[in-house]
């Protein structure tokens, strides 16, 4: 279970402070898989870092139980699958060795076992030819998978994935969605998912929310029933999908300022 | 006891050996040495390549350091700066130095003694194409030379003795002896005043002749060591001075074509002079003359080296006296 | 190749630098690779040898002192407390006048020359350790964070291969600073070495061997730097990939 | 208040290593902090603009050089092919050994004195300039190629900008290296300068007053590094910020 | 008009030539906007960086004729608006200058009318608040909508955007969108577009092409009829929906490698 207590960042700059998000509370029960939405800026990202660890929050609690372990939320301590948004791939090593640095770090790494999970992780993902290239020598897309491939090849506890399918196409997107739910239904790992897709939302949370455009709160949340429905004829799917787009439009700004 | 031989000036092997009977039939005092063969005393005296130090590796070549009991380590630095930071480092037991240098010493509390002399000139030329013929045209010329040092000591005592004032020339500082002979032989510069080999060398070259030190009854270069040492190894160092004496006896007698080589190679000269080296009889080492030593503590003290309380009797050491 | 072009248009230069001036100070080049073979039995691979001993002793010690200092520099806000003002209050201290204590507690052998050495090139090697870290893109270390890593894993994943080809000129330019003050430490204390051949040469206004002495630096220097590329080009390998541009 | 940290440490560490041992190489810091006032007399002002106008000199036009050398190096192919070897080839020549040759072409003035300051330098510029161009992402240069920018606007856009923290780390490294050549060139033809100041005392073995000029050349050395450090952080403005991690 | 001949382009890496586009010839009318979908990899960015002139062709032509400028297409010569995939903003200068960047190197830069014209932009872009801002400090969605406001501020004649949407959550894709339409319209830039969404390619090009996932060959192309129009209830439109998606799945890969 993850417990989001009085969260609250803010970005140091010359300018002065910029509080991105403040006092963000929620809860996720153990297993579940959170979709997130919000508008462009609203501090998305900023909440992936925090629960990742590479972000200090300036007050506030995360707290993580999974499989016994105790809080507070640390990657030293759990087992943390993280998709940058930007992917985060080392230029330094292949995207193999980019896979296998987690696994090695945390000396969890067993050479046979692994070998295989990656091969099938990369079929899958379809990156076999690329796995002994450089991630400069790679297209945005390819650069997003081996990402997700590194992630998923973790088994992790909490996993977080920040834009992860953005720069794939249709058809490999779905591929890649379907993978994600075959690994989270088998391994379970309390999942956050920020995406700008409504549909992707609808399809991959379990439980939606929105964020909103300036304190970073959750202003919106909600159980969704049509989890890993594809396109589903309801026609309450339409209503929801609507609802979350009207929950992401901001006052301020909407199609008046077009002009 | 390993790293000796590196630092020790080997005659090369082509070279022919001077005769050690040679050497010995000059001995007139045996030694009298209480210490085990075995145990040879350790004297690390450090110089720079120059003229003075023939006599001390001749000691090593003809083999007088054995028969004394001395392991004489002979360190060749490539500027005084160096040397003095190795002798105040106690790394050295004594130098080849010159009255203001022990001034110094004296004045930074160092007690360091003469305890013999050594021979060396220091001549005054003029470039080849600077004009200059005679002592008398040399004012308001430009002189490369170190600062604070015997050679521009001995340049103030020579244009003293040609009644001149020291700023009658225009001094240069330029610490490497060189690059004053380059600055001279390319008309940078129009006098030098310079030891040997490099005075030959410009003479050789079409320089002109003005005066030397010893022209003027000038020697102002030492040996010394310092006072710890002096009083530690007191047998040792008279028994180097013994040795010295015998090597100057050996080269005052012997016809230089037979140990040129060794000379060539110690002080420096080029390949070239081969067969035109002429070496000045050498002086048995001795305590200086109390009024050279004098006169030099007053140009010192005026420089504000030492302090004119320095005396003759704290400077000098007499070796024989114990 | 390279070398041979190197080597051709350095003494091209000389030669005309010969002709246009006369003074022995300029020796005719081909004079003096004349005299190379009646100087290579001086022992020149033993002078070579020492050298290299001496600057092979001081880059190591510099850069096993230097690497940990600069990223604890760069990473720890106390050791920046503390180190920051002694190194810059040191680094400006001309190291060679730092000799009579050198001698005072290492002696005129290769202790000292080493340690004088050490001290111009740790300074270097420290500085440009921690710059080049204050340098590393921020989001380098986003990803790393998330798997647990401890500091070390941090300094060894990311920190020494993102500052490695830095890393590497500094080697470089430290390689100059090392035969550089060659030149100056092997003037005291010593019959063997590069330095002291040359010093020596000079000392005896004989430009001809001087100059064979400067050259032989040279080539063993533009050696060592070769290698120094070449390891370059096998570490980072990853910095040469996808450069199409 | 870093000065102060960094100046008390030094005194420290000099007190102590005058307590253990004792020697005229170490004095007491105090009676040289002592005899300060004294020699404030003899001209140190004088002494530290000259310096300061050689050390101004020579890294100006280490610069002036060395920058433009670095940048065609690191992009013209041809020019890589011609210079590449040379610089390799020159680089460990010990400039000092050159000092006969530039002596008799410059004179004993402070043209061979800057001179042999820019050949010590400038090689260290021209290296650590084309080596952090060579790191340079590539990708920085697709969108200003898309401008239509020419090779001008490139370098003024991008090249300099990218490499302008390593330029600095250089420029604090030949700083260093100018300190102390400093001590090599203002031993002949000046009387005036820090180094003659430092190697004047030195020869007569005056430790208290070579200490005092060794300090105060840690100062000014300090003084410049500190400056250098602030203009890093006015002008790399960017680099500075986002940095919460 | 935009003429590209026998365009061949491959990456040179230590392993060996990487052939990425091999003899791909198509033509674009002046003023007309060509949506290109593609599975990730297939060499879309490659194609667009050779067009924006920062990657070397290994042989063939690529001509473009606007406004009476003279062929070959070369950024010196013709006004190029690019939005890189990386949106490819330099660090060192604010997104105020980096917008105005092209247009002082091109000698174009007014400040009044610039100075008015990046306010407007920004507005609709929502991102006044960042104008001042460094790069390493924004989120990936502001990134990508500077690097918009800075090609259309320059009113190219040629346009290359790559992906230019993907970062943005549906409301401000839909405004960027409409930004594009409208500032198309009025200047009518020749127009390519790299997109993963069927729906943004149906939507923002009048002609659509597919490429192949092998030797980056144009598989299909094809006039748009529902270019400009949002969710049309033809019936048609989910047929060419269909079509393209069908376009995109290569042989090798399909829904049957999950397994
Ligand atoms: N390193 C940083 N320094 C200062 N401010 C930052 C930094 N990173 C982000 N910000 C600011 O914090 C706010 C939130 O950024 P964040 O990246 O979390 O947004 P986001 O929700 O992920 O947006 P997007 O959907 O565009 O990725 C933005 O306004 C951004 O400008
Ligand atoms: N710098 C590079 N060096 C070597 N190979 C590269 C380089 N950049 C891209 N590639 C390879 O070229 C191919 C095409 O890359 P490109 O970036 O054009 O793909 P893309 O169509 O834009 O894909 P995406 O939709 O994922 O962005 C890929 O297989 C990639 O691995
Ligand atoms: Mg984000
Ligand atoms: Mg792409």
């Amino acid at each position: 279970m993850l417990i989001i207590n009085d969260l609250s960042i803010h970005y140091k700059s010359k300018q002065g402070d910029n509080p991105v998000i403040c006092h963000l509370s929620f809860q996720l029960q153990e297993g579940e898989s959170l979709a997130i939405l919000g508008p462009s800026g609203c501090g998305k990202s900023t909440l992936i870092n925090a629960l990742a660890g590479s972000l200090a929050a300036e007050s506030g609690t995360m707290e993580f139980a999974a499989r016994d372990q105790g809080y507070p939320l640390s990657p030293k301590q759990h087992k943390i699958g993280l998709i940058p948004q930007n992917c985060g791939l080392l230029p330094w090593k292949t995207v193999r060795e980019n896979c296998l640095l987690p696994l090695k770090i945390r000396k969890e790494y067993h050479k046979n076992k692994h070998t295989q999970e990656l091969n099938r992780l990369s079929k899958a993902l379809n990156i076999q030819d690329i796995l002994n290239k450089y991630p400069n020598e790679l297209s945005g897309g390819q650069l997003q998978r081996s990402a997700i491939a590194r992630a998923f090849l973790l088994e992790p506890d909490l996993l977080l994935m920040d834009e992860p399918f953005s720069a794939l196409d249709e058809i490999t997107r779905a591929e890649a969605r379907e993978l994600f739910l075959r690994v989270w239904k088998y391994q379970k790992p309390t999942t956050i998912l920020v995406t700008h897709s409504i549909e992707e939302a609808l399809y991959l949370g379990n439980i939606l929310s929105v964020m909103d455009a300036q304190g970073g709160n959750i202003k919106y949340q909600k159980n969704n029933p049509y989890f890993g429905q594809l396109y589903p004829d309801h026609a309450d799917y339409l209503t929801a999908k609507q609802i979350l787009r009207q929950q992401l439009v901001t006052k301020e700004e909407g199609m008046d300022t077009f002009e | 006891k390993a790293d000796n031989k590196s630092t020790n000036t080997n005659a090369s092997t082509n070279a022919p050996k001077p005769s050690k009977e040679a050497a010995s039939e000059n001995v007139t005092n045996a030694p009298e040495t209480t210490a085990a063969p075995s145990a040879k005393t350790v004297l690390r005296i450090g110089m720079m390549s120059s003229y003075d130090v023939i006599p001390y590796v001749m000691i090593n070549e003809l083999g007088l350091a054995d028969k004394y009991n001395l392991d004489l380590q002979l360190e060749v630095f490539t500027s005084a700066k160096d040397r003095d930071a190795a002798f105040l480092a106690g790394e050295l037991d004594g130098v080849l130095t010159d009255y203001i240098g022990v001034c110094i010493y004296q004045n930074a509390d160092f007690d360091v003694k003469i305890t013999g002399i050594t021979d060396g000139d220091y001549v005054l030329v003029a470039g080849k194409s600077s004009g200059i013929t005679s002592m008398n045209d040399i004012k308001g010329k430009s002189i490369a030379i170190s600062q604070n040092t015997l050679i521009d000591y001995t340049l103030d005592q020579i244009l003293a003795k040609n009644s001149m004032e020291s700023d009658s020339v225009v001094k240069e500082i330029v610490p490497r002896i060189p690059d004053r002979v380059e600055l001279l032989r390319n008309n940078k510069i129009d006098l030098g005043l310079l030891p040997e080999p490099f005075a030959s060398i410009v003479l050789n070259d079409g320089a002109v002749y003005l005066g030397s030190a010893n022209d003027i009854g000038l020697y102002p270069a030492v040996s010394a060591f310092t006072k710890k040492v002096l009083d530690e190894k007191s047998e040792a160092v008279r028994d180097l001075y013994l040795a010295y004496n015998e090597a100057v006896a050996y080269i005052n007698k012997t016809d230089i074509s037979s140990y040129e080589d060794i000379v060539i190679k110690t002080v420096g000269y080029p390949e070239e002079m081969k067969g035109q080296i002429t070496i000045e009889p050498f002086r048995e080492s001795k305590l200086p003359p109390r009024e050279d030593v004098e006169s030099a503590i007053a140009w010192a003290s005026k420089k504000e080296l030492c302090s004119s309380d320095l005396t003759y009797e704290q400077m000098v050491y007499d070796v024989y006296s114990k | 190749m390279i070398f041979v072009q190197g080597f051709l248009s350095i003494n091209l230069i000389w030669l005309i630098a010969f002709l246009l001036t006369d003074t022995p100070v300029i020796p005719n080049p081909l004079r003096v690779y004349q005299s190379f073979a009646i100087v290579l039995k001086d022992h020149m691979l033993i002078h070579i040898l020492y050298s290299l001993r001496r600057i092979g002793a001081g880059l190591a010690i510099s850069l096993i002192i230097g690497v940990p200092a600069g990223i604890l520099l760069a990473y720890s806000r106390r050791a920046n407390r503390i180190l920051y003002p002694l190194i810059y209050f040191s680094y400006p201290i001309p190291k060679t006048a730092l000799l009579p204590i050198a001698m005072l507690l290492l002696g005129m052998r290769d202790g000292s020359k080493v340690v004088i050495m050490v001290l111009v090139i740790v300074f270097q090697v420290i500085v440009s350790v921690r710059d080049s870290i204050q340098a590393i893109d921020k989001t380098m270390y986003q990803f790393i964070k998330s798997t647990g890593a401890g500091n070390l894993a941090i300094i060894r994943h990311v920190t020494l291969p993102a500052i490695l080809p830095q890393l590497l000129t500094s080697l470089r330019v430290s390689l100059g600073a090392a035969v550089s003050i060659l030149f100056f430490v092997e003037g005291y204390g010593t019959t063997y070495g590069m330095g002291y051949y040359i010093l020596d040469a000079w000392s005896r206004i004989n430009y001809i061997e001087m100059y064979i002495g400067i050259i032989t630096i040279a080539v063993i220097g533009f050696l060592l730097f070769v290698s120094i590329d070449y390891l370059a080009y096998r570490i980072c390998k990853w910095s040469y990939t996808g450069s199409s541009l």
